[in-house]
């Protein structure tokens, strides 16, 4: 390398000496020299190899070298293609200079490629040994997501399993939610005051769990108020939910045995505007005087509105909803609040139904191995300083 | 039979969905990338039938049974059918047979009522001023409802005036220290908790598009008849 | 005790009409705030920055006409940016209510600069330095098409030109050539790039969203899946300011205009719930 | 003041809307279905200029790829929902779409939401680049794990469980009201918004 820049630095003193003007054909001999002189300087990139692209759909082949030893000076490498049976080399690509690797994405399966690689310097170009024999071909098996296969069989044996279990009627335990001791303290205290409790079971669609749990939560608060005898307003915004809610509330009368307390119009569809729904809200509340709010089911940016006035009229206010961006409101406004998945909890519990605990019961123990893979990634890596990230 | 056909092709098409992404071979990758930009689309795209035709349903019946309001039905019919002329037949960029412009007389003034104005100026307008009718509700909702009113609430609001102060940016500039640590906040509890939450709801989530597609879950069933 | 009684009596409307005077009121007495750029807006900013001439920048409008006002500042500056770099701009909208905002926004920031352009060279050319590839649905079909053949997801664009026939699309075929996708959203559009795009195509994805979202994204941008993060309009103001600063562009900055009003506004809402604390305590202690 | 007429629409429309704030009246009921109206056109222009018409109705025009008809006949199907006696047919493309989603959502959920996350989690030696670096790593795993078992539903809340899920509602509430204290900024925002239309484009005060 020192050997090159001595050569280098010797010619450009003897050209300088020769002013232009006065032998041009001098110079340009001597500019000859001086630039061949410079390939010597360049050395190529060495051990050239190339192979098919793992995991992929066939057509592309990644080629690696390691570069020049006079990389810092060079402009890049151009990397060329000779395909089987063709004439010569033809060039494919060029990638700046520190790269050392190139993926070919346009090969054809089946046809052997060899590729060699230039290290470039102005018009000067000087290629490496040509790489080994190589085809692109596609995978039956992406092998990167093995670990999304592991996990995706585990998952589905664990929900499976405890379905199944549940539908077999085997006790699935499942501990007690919080929240419904609230539920049953705020029911007997609007009995006491002998003002009406209001239920809201969200604003969504039939599709949406959080509903399908804010109408088994309805049922067993629909139970109560029939035994105590209490008024329950039950207002809906959505013209499907109004019907099934209604079968719900009617339902949990008559097995009380109080189908005659049944008041139908207790449950009633208000609009399917989300704001207009609001306010209709606000005016029950304000009318009414409700002496316990319930809002379980999926919420927008209204469930400030409601929040807001039932807070207002001081009534006791429990919430349960999955939705995210609502819990600070309600968390805020409501003297006790469900969060996410509590709502599910709460409604498997109290409905004990087999589909909502075998799914309950199988996310729980998705949870148990995730922590149990966090907890011993990290022991492993840090103990035994194991390439653990490997393993994602 | 109502039953079966269904199920067997939510099945189906489950496994057609989660295939891809295991098998990379050109075959499969292929017939995936068709599927999706020929079936699928186009089957989707008639899905507008479901969710226009049960507006129009809607208040349709609302007109019928003289419900509270029903005056205002028309009004909904009326804007979704000559939006839909204008959009359908003026064409998207105003280049449709039907023309959508014209100059007033003794005037230069051109009038536009192609479909990208009345996005502009009807759309835009009623969208973001119904939104930006929360401001008004977070307000009264700070006075009359935020309370501390247990432990877990005052965490939150103590946490919530932390980032609040430094979301304002005259705070942040004079106070480095508030918006640092309201940046901690944001990046290492909230990042757990949030990180937590997420392993739940996707948990929920997977095990929900599980039942649906082995048969278990048939809400979506029902919910239709 | 009466002082209390009233305090916690104000009626609602009244409310209202402060938070009104409060946002108006910097308004009509106008100072300009220059707010810090947090680093997650300096990530997206510095990435952009460095994007090579080959790959271009996707932006995608994923918010409709109700977040307008806190979002379409974002895209205007992101535009502002990516064209002063001349850097290739795709636009598309997972949403069809979308579309009409990603046109404005385009034609006002192309009008900018081509007002300015002296030249062929420096002025803006649809289809040479941008492309409005439009809507299409369903979500997988656009966001895993795009990982395959844009083109082809997209056959038409919004003007309803053959895609194939643009300039620029002969150099942006899919992920490949995209240096980042910024999904400008008031909805959960990031995270189905991010589950979508990222694990089948792995391209890199940026996030401009609501603040109401902001705080749910932050375990993205730990894990590294997002590059960076714009949040509310204080984060429009900040990439308005190091779009600025960085780029000299000098046109209207609606995010950093408001940023006045929001602060007044905000102390506003502390008050408030100071008020509403300290009267619900007075009163719980004079109950027991 | 500005002298054109849809500006002048734009900034009546808003008043209607900002109506509602005193009380629900009629011009807010007038302008919000006024919106549904003018959305649900704006959608069935874009869905037939920008789908049906280049993904269906060209090409079978042209002849080609005929078997698309049988497809665009399985998209009809939605009509069967508004006919009674055969509404059950609805179900077959809302199967057809929905199964397809759920399958593909599964493996990519598990890879972006779980696998993903999870690593980012771990802690090896190289995230000590800094003690501060490696004390919030330490800090976001405990997080987790709180926060992850406050959601533990199998177990009574005994033992080990119970700390843990009591710190797990805190950094719960933590954040929460870190999205509370940022949600407040974008309420604010939205109102800004159409104050600077108000001031700026149709009154023209400010500029």
């Amino acid at each position: 390398m020192i050997t090159s820049i001595l050569i280098v630095f010797t010619q450009l003193e003897i050209f300088r000496k020769i002013s232009w003007k006065k032998n041009r054909f001098m110079k340009t001999t001597f500019l000859l020299i001086f630039l061949t002189g410079l390939s010597f300087a360049i050395s190529p990139p060495t051990d050239v190899r190339a192979w098919d692209s793992p995991n992929d759909a066939g057509g592309s082949i990644n080629i690696a070298w390691r570069i020049s030893p006079d990389d810092p000076m060079l402009d890049g490498y151009e990397i060329s293609r000779l395909a089987e049976g063709a004439a010569d080399y033809e060039p494919i690509g060029f990638i700046g200079k520190t790269r050392n690797s190139y993926t070919d994405e346009e090969t054809r399966d089946g046809v052997k490629y060899q590729y060699r690689v230039a290290a470039v310097k102005d018009t000067i170009m000087v290629y490496s040994e040509p790489s080994n024999y190589v085809q692109s071909s596609s995978q039956w098996f992406n092998t990167d997501r093995i670990n999304v296969l592991v996990f995706a069989t585990l998952f589905i044996f664990l929900i499976l399993w405890f379905t199944s279990r549940a539908k077999k009627g085997m006790s699935l335990f499942i501990r007690k939610i919080a929240g419904l001791d609230a539920v049953e303290e705020a029911v007997g205290r609007a009995t006491e005051m002998g003002r009406p409790i209001l239920y809201i079971p969200g604003l969504s669609t039939m599709a949406d769990v959080a509903t399908i749990a804010g109408l088994n939560i309805l049922g067993e608060v629909a139970k109560k108020t029939a035994q105590y005898d209490t008024k329950i307003i039950v207002p809906n915004r959505d013209p499907i939910v109004y019907t099934v809610a209604r079968e719900v509330v009617k339902e949990s009368y008559t097995q009380v045995g109080r189908p005659d307390a049944f008041n139908p119009d207790s449950v009633f569809f208000v609009t399917d505007s989300q704001f207009a729904f609001a306010a209709a809200v606000d005016g029950i509340m304000t009318r009414e005087k409700p002496a316990t709010n319930f809002f379980m089911g999926y919420f927008w940016a209204e469930s400030l509105i409601i929040a807001e006035t039932g807070a207002s009229t001081g009534a006791i206010q429990i919430a349960g909803s999955d939705a995210v961006m609502q819990l600070p409101f309600f968390i805020t406004a409501c003297d006790y609040t469900l969060i996410g998945e509590e709502l599910y909890a709460a409604s498997a519990y109290l409905s004990r139904e087999p589909l909502l605990l075998g799914a309950l019961k199988g996310q729980d123990y998705g949870k148990a191995v995730i922590i149990g893979v966090l907890l011993a990634a990290t022991l492993l890596a840090l103990i035994a300083n194991l390439p653990v990230l490997r393993l994602f | 039979m109502k039953r079966r056909i269904p199920l067997a092709i939510v099945f189906i098409f489950g496994v057609l969905g989660a295939i891809p992404f295991l098998i990379p071979h050109r075959i499969i990758q292929n017939a995936d990338n068709e599927f999706r930009s020929s079936i699928l689309r186009i089957i989707v795209a008639f899905s507008l039938v479901l969710g226009v035709g049960s507006i129009i349903r809607h208040h349709f019946q609302k007109i019928r049974r003289k419900k509270e309001n029903w005056q205002y039905s028309y009004i909904t019919l009326i804007a979704l059918v000559i939006s839909a002329i204008i959009g359908l037949f003026g064409g998207i960029d105003a280049r449709g047979m039907l023309p959508t412009q014209f100059t007033v007389p003794f005037t230069e003034y051109v009038f536009r009522f192609d479909i990208q104005t009345l996005y502009t100026n009807i759309m835009v307008p009623l969208a973001a001023t119904m939104f930006s009718l929360l401001a008004f509700f977070m307000t009264s909702a700070a006075y009359r409802a935020f309370r501390a009113r247990n432990v877990e609430a005052t965490i939150l609001l103590l946490s919530a005036f932390v980032v609040m102060l430094a979301a304002v940016p005259l705070v942040s500039s004079f106070f480095p220290k508030l918006s640092a640590f309201s940046e901690w906040i944001l990046t290492v509890p909230n990042t757990a908790a949030k990180r937590g939450l997420l392993f739940g709801i996707a948990l929920g989530s997977m095990a929900t598009s599980l039942k649906i597609i082995l048969g278990i879950e048939r809400g979506w069933l029902g919910g239709t008849s | 005790m009466k002082f209390f009684e009233a305090l916690m009596k104000i009626d609602r409307r009244i409310l209202y009409l402060v938070l009104a005077a409060v946002v108006i009121i910097p308004f009509i007495f106008p100072f300009m705030i220059h707010p810090k750029a947090m680093p997650p807006v300096e990530n997206l900013y510095n990435y952009i920055d460095s994007i090579p001439q080959d790959k271009a920048l996707v932006i995608s409008v994923d918010y409709t006409p109700d977040t307008e006002p806190e979002l379409h500042p974002m895209t205007i500056a992101l535009l502002r940016h990516a064209f002063t770099r001349r850097i290739k701009v795709g636009v598309l909208c997972i949403g069809v209510l979308g579309l009409g905002l990603a046109e404005n926004a385009l034609n006002q920031v192309a009008g900018e600069f081509n007002q300015r352009a002296t030249s062929k060279a420096d002025s803006i050319i649809y289809g040479r330095d941008y492309v409005f590839w439009g809507w299409q649905t369903p979500v997988l079909t656009v966001i895993l098409g795009m990982g395959e053949r844009i083109s082809r997801v997209f056959t038409v664009d919004y003007y309803n030109n053959q895609t194939e026939t643009l300039p620029m699309m002969k150099q942006i075929k899919n992920y490949n050539n995209v240096g980042i996708l910024v999904s400008v959203s008031a909805s959960a559009s990031p995270g189905w790039y991010i589950t979508y795009g990222q694990t089948s195509f792995g391209v890199k994805v940026g996030i401009a969203s609501t603040a109401v979202q902001a705080a749910d994204w932050y375990p993205y941008l730990n894990s590294g899946q997002a590059t960076g993060m714009l949040s509310g309009m204080k984060g429009g103001a900040e990439y308005e300011e190091l779009v600025q600063t960085n780029l000299g562009i000098t046109d209207r900055r609606r995010a950093t205009e408001a940023m006045a009003s929001q602060t007044s506004a905000h102390f506003a809402i502390i008050v408030f719930i100071l008020i509403g604390n300290i009267g619900y305590f007075v009163l719980r202690r004079r109950k027991k | 003041m500005s002298g054109e007429p849809w500006i002048w629409v734009g900034a009546i429309f808003t008043l209607f809307i900002f109506s509602f704030l005193y009380k629900e009246n009629p011009f807010y009921r007038f302008a919000e279905h006024l919106f549904v109206g003018v959305a649900n056109g704006y959608m069935i222009t874009f869905y037939w200029h920008r789908i049906l018409v280049p993904a269906l109705i060209n090409p079978v025009s042209h002849g080609e790829r005929l078997w698309l008809i049988a497809v665009a006949f399985v998209g009809a199907l939605y009509f069967t929902r508004f006919i009674p006696r055969i509404s059950w047919l609805v179900r077959i493309p809302i199967a057809l779409v929905m199964g397809y989603s759920s399958g593909a959502y599964i493996p990519r959920g598990i890879d972006a939401y779980i696998i993903e996350q999870t690593r980012a989690t771990v802690i090896t030696r190289s995230t000590f680049v800094n003690w501060q670096q490696g004390l919030w790593a330490l800090i976001i795993l405990f997080g987790v794990i709180a926060t992850v078992s406050y959601f533990f539903f199998s177990r009574e809340r005994k033992g080990i469980i119970k700390p843990l899920s009591y710190i797990g509602i805190v950094f719960i509430m933590l954040g929460f009201g870190a999205s509370f204290g940022y949600s407040v900024m974008a309420r604010i925002s939205l109102f800004i918004g159409r104050i600077q239309f108000l001031l700026r484009d149709w009154l023209g005060l400010i500029h």
